[in-house]
């Protein structure tokens, strides 16, 4: 089995879909110590994947991705355009740049290509409470996972939920949260829970 | 609190009140593509330029400050929120007159994103570019950890040397030192009493009940942890200007630039007792005030409250500071 | 609510923010006795001066209008209160440095009550001095009425123009016939959506309610008697503009100055997105803004809500509003 | 019986007491479509007036009125002062320079004489809502009366208690209440209370 331009297609759909069904509980969650806008700002990042997604021409899967990245570091909102546009663009920087059939190890490149151009940008890592601590678990379990693509994006999709669970108990070391300190223990970041949905939501679209 | 603000669709805020800020200042200003705010008088400049960037809804910065002998271009985000990478890139090649440009950014976690991102871009295409973060808030964390303070009003007399010097003609690297030197002897400290809706969706900024006051409170509300209650101005006024002078190490001798910037409700009445207050506690430790200002510069909303800037001022920077600059809320 | 405001002494308040204003603006102004404000260049003038009057409370007016090119003198009475008429008589021989003084009076009753027992003594002394009323509030009465018109942000533009006309060294007569041609072509529309507190006894100055606005609410929450459910920034700023137009008789191809006034806690954003909607109003029916300023000049305190100012041009007026200036709070 | 200036003295005394004493109360009315200050300013004239008239030394009657009429006027907080300090001020203008026994022609000239310097700052008649209306059938029933400088007085005192009764019925035309209209008849006017009480207080200070 492998992933042509079609079967990512059909997971960036399905992953927008997730994340605009979540919005609201996004900004719910956003709103307890940042400021209640993460769900607007994904709302219009999955807004702009449904409307880009589907014309998706003849470009290489590397060179659609890059396209859609750019395009949503400029979705206006604040930190999630920037950071979901590396995350986006980030899946197609270890593809070769022809590479249209992506087996399993391409879907490994995949993850370790978002990690590194996410690490250029921010410092967070696991623990400090931020959309780190579901995808850095995420792109580990998918490097260790075995099987066809569809066993890597499961096994990246439920570190990403075990992740994102966990940052409940982390103390916020970045964004507006931050100066919460101790309070912001019990409730998880929502850009971590945002994260392991868009990840799910990619393994769901297989 | 029902919000109740004077707007049409919130969805249009930003385009608007861009709108409204050329209309009212067409001999010195234009709109440029994304949300670009340019001095008219960029096209023919021969000098070091000066593009930043932020949200809006801080009016009158960021956008109030383009025009001559300060901002060339200001890239404008949405409400509180930073603006996308490719507009900067943008911004930093328009500007390029063939001197260079001066990127200036607040840390803010968005701003910060857009900034690093924008880099990256500016290096891979080789544009001559030089960043300078402003990051001046002594109520987030200690000196040494200049990474986690917050960049508040500080950008604004940053953005006035900066453009004094570029216009001297001096080079993109001294124009750099320059703002470099000034905004790592800056320091401000946030109080509000009264938290403002975000004109968008409504949302209450910040919550400080009938009777308290939270000095190190951010730009958005975003809570600095000292919450306390209500303070007469002139214990207000002491226990800010000290924190201030502390920070910064400042010696009897030395001179400072104040500045006492209201966040939107907070008087101007009670912004020049609270001046009065810290120009006493100063004189009586021998630091003299070489420069000022008080009023709204750097504005969240309705909030209520202000924040008090200070920076270690030599006669390079004082000059600067009073060099003629003409924009849309600061002349001189 | 609970009044929040960062002050001492409720009897002190006057006197501790003239202090602030003298103490951030040193080279500009200095105190007289009796809550003068004074010109600093007042001293070495040959030219017709100005003297004018009123409460403190409305700040950056009106002792921030003081310096070259605008008030030489204003006279402070207590929180939104008139001096008496000692005080005026002796800023206006203090004033007069042989050319004559203008001596400007908005019309509110503490106000016109000084003015009158002022003139009197003027009068009985013999002083060389002319008094212009500014009285431009449409919303209190027709325009033959003038009497009964208050006088809001319009006495900032007069004290603008009749201080460029004495410094080109016009005669009294003269510069008191322009002051009062521009008087007379002007007019203000006040809308108010919640009120504030006085800051010396905390007294509400007006309640609006959670839903209501009030178009015609004049400086202290006096009310005006157009209370209405809250409407948009593009309805609100067509009714007010168009009832402007209507008041003056503004023709089209005429040229007017556009001021929008915020009241205090009224963001600058909003008040940028009404101008904006103004100068759409006003190009549509061919009229031109050729002066503007959009911003804080007299504030209610935190009042929410804004003025509405326009007054028709004529090319004297606008070179005059053009010339330059250095006061506290207006740089040209 | 003539009033010497022990007398008038004592006057001004009793009436500067009877204002402080119902401070408070001229506050609550100025509150109702005023700004709620009348009695905050009452106050301090009525200090000013306890302060001055002690001191009183050898001037004749006329000058010490002018004096605290003109010190009247300075007194900060509004309209009061210098309606007040014209009124005050206005008693001894039709006086003779010298004139230092008052008979009860030279009352009623007290009246007129701080009628007419009222005139000359302020064009509020009967039933604009103001200290006129006290203040002007006040007058009148000094010149109507008959009798003693005492009956004079006292006269005038009960017409001025009319007159602010009567304001309670009129439309206020004068300062911040008149924007207010029809609203305002049942209240009556905090200037005209303060003027009754004014009067009636140089009445009882005999
Ligand atoms: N420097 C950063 N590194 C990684 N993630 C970050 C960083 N700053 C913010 N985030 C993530 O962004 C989320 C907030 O996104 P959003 O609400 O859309 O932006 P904003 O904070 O500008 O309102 C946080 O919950 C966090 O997961
Ligand atoms: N033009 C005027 N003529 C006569 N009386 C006046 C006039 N203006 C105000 N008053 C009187 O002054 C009173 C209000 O006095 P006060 O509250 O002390 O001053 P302010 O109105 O400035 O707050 C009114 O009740 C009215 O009687
Ligand atoms: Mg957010
Ligand atoms: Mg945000
Ligand atoms: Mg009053
Ligand atoms: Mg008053």
């Amino acid at each position: 089995m492998t992933l042509d331009r079609a079967a990512v297609a059909a997971m960036l759909t399905s992953a927008a879909t997730l994340l605009a069904d979540n919005a609201d509980r996004l900004s719910e969650i956003d709103s307890r110590f940042g400021d209640g806008d993460h769900g607007i700002t994904i709302n219009k990042i999955a807004k702009l994947l449904l409307e880009r997604v589907p014309q998706w021409g003849d470009e290489s899967i590397q060179d659609f991705l890059d396209d859609l990245g750019t395009a949503i570091m400029e979705v206006k909102g604040g930190s999630a355009g920037p950071l979901y546009g590396t995350m986006i663009g980030g899946l197609g920087v270890e593809l070769e740049p022809d590479e249209n059939e992506l087996d399993a190890d391409a879907v490994k490149r995949m993850f370790t290509g978002c990690l590194s151009e996410m690490e250029d940008i921010t410092t967070a890592k696991v623990g400090d409470k931020t959309m780190m601590d579901a995808l850095i678990p995420a792109v580990e379990a998918a490097q260790a996972a075995e099987g066809s693509p569809r066993d890597i994006l499961l096994a990246a999709a439920q570190a990403a939920e075990a992740g994102a669970k966990a940052s409940e108990q982390f103390v916020s070391k970045f964004g507006r949260a931050r100066s919460y300190k101790e309070q912001t223990i019990g409730t998880p970041d929502a850009g971590a829970v945002s994260t392991s949905l868009f990840i799910r939501g990619l393994a769901q679209g297989l | 609190m029902k919000m109740k603000k004077f707007i049409n669709s919130p969805d249009n805020l930003t385009d608007e009140l861009l709108d409204g800020l050329v209309a009212a200042n067409r001999p010195l200003i234009h709109r440029g593509e994304e949300n670009m705010i340019i001095n008219n008088a960029l096209e023919s400049a021969d000098r070091v330029t000066i593009v930043t960037q932020g949200g809006s809804g801080h009016e009158p910065a960021i956008s109030g400050f383009v025009g001559e002998g300060m901002v060339d271009i200001s890239v404008v985000g949405d409400i509180f929120a930073a603006p996308g990478p490719q507009a900067c890139v943008d911004a930093i090649k328009l500007a390029d007159k063939g001197k260079g440009v001066l990127y200036i950014v607040l840390n803010h976690a968005g701003d910060m994103l857009t900034g690093n991102l924008t880099m990256k871009q500016v290096k891979k295409q080789g544009l001559h570019c030089v960043k300078v973060v402003t990051q001046e808030d002594v109520s987030n964390a200690p000196r040494e950890n200049a990474d986690d303070r917050r960049g508040l009003v500080g950008c604004i007399p940053t953005y006035k040397i900066a453009g004094a010097a570029a216009a001297e003609g001096k080079s993109l690297e001294e124009v750099a030192a320059i703002a470099q030197r000034f905004a790592d002897n800056m320091a401000t400290l946030a109080v509000a009493v009264r938290g403002a809706t975000h004109p968008s969706t409504g949302a209450a900024l910040a919550d400080l009940g009938e009777d308290d006051m939270e000095i190190g409170m951010g730009q958005h509300g975003e809570g600095g942890g000292g919450r306390q209650p209500m303070k007469s101005a002139d214990e207000t006024a002491e226990i800010m200007v000290n924190a201030l002078v502390k920070d910064i190490g400042i010696q009897p001798g030395e001179k400072v630039m104040l500045i006492i910037n209201g966040s939107g409700a907070t008087t101007l009445m009670e912004q020049l007792i609270i001046y009065r207050k810290c120009e006493q506690v100063l004189k009586a430790q021998n630091i003299e005030i070489v420069a000022n200002y008080v009023g709204e510069l750097l504005t969240v909303q309705e909030q209520a409250g202000f924040q008090m800037f200070m920076a270690r001022m030599d006669d390079e920077l004082l000059r600067l500071w009073n060099a003629p600059c003409k924009t849309p809320y600061l002349t001189k």
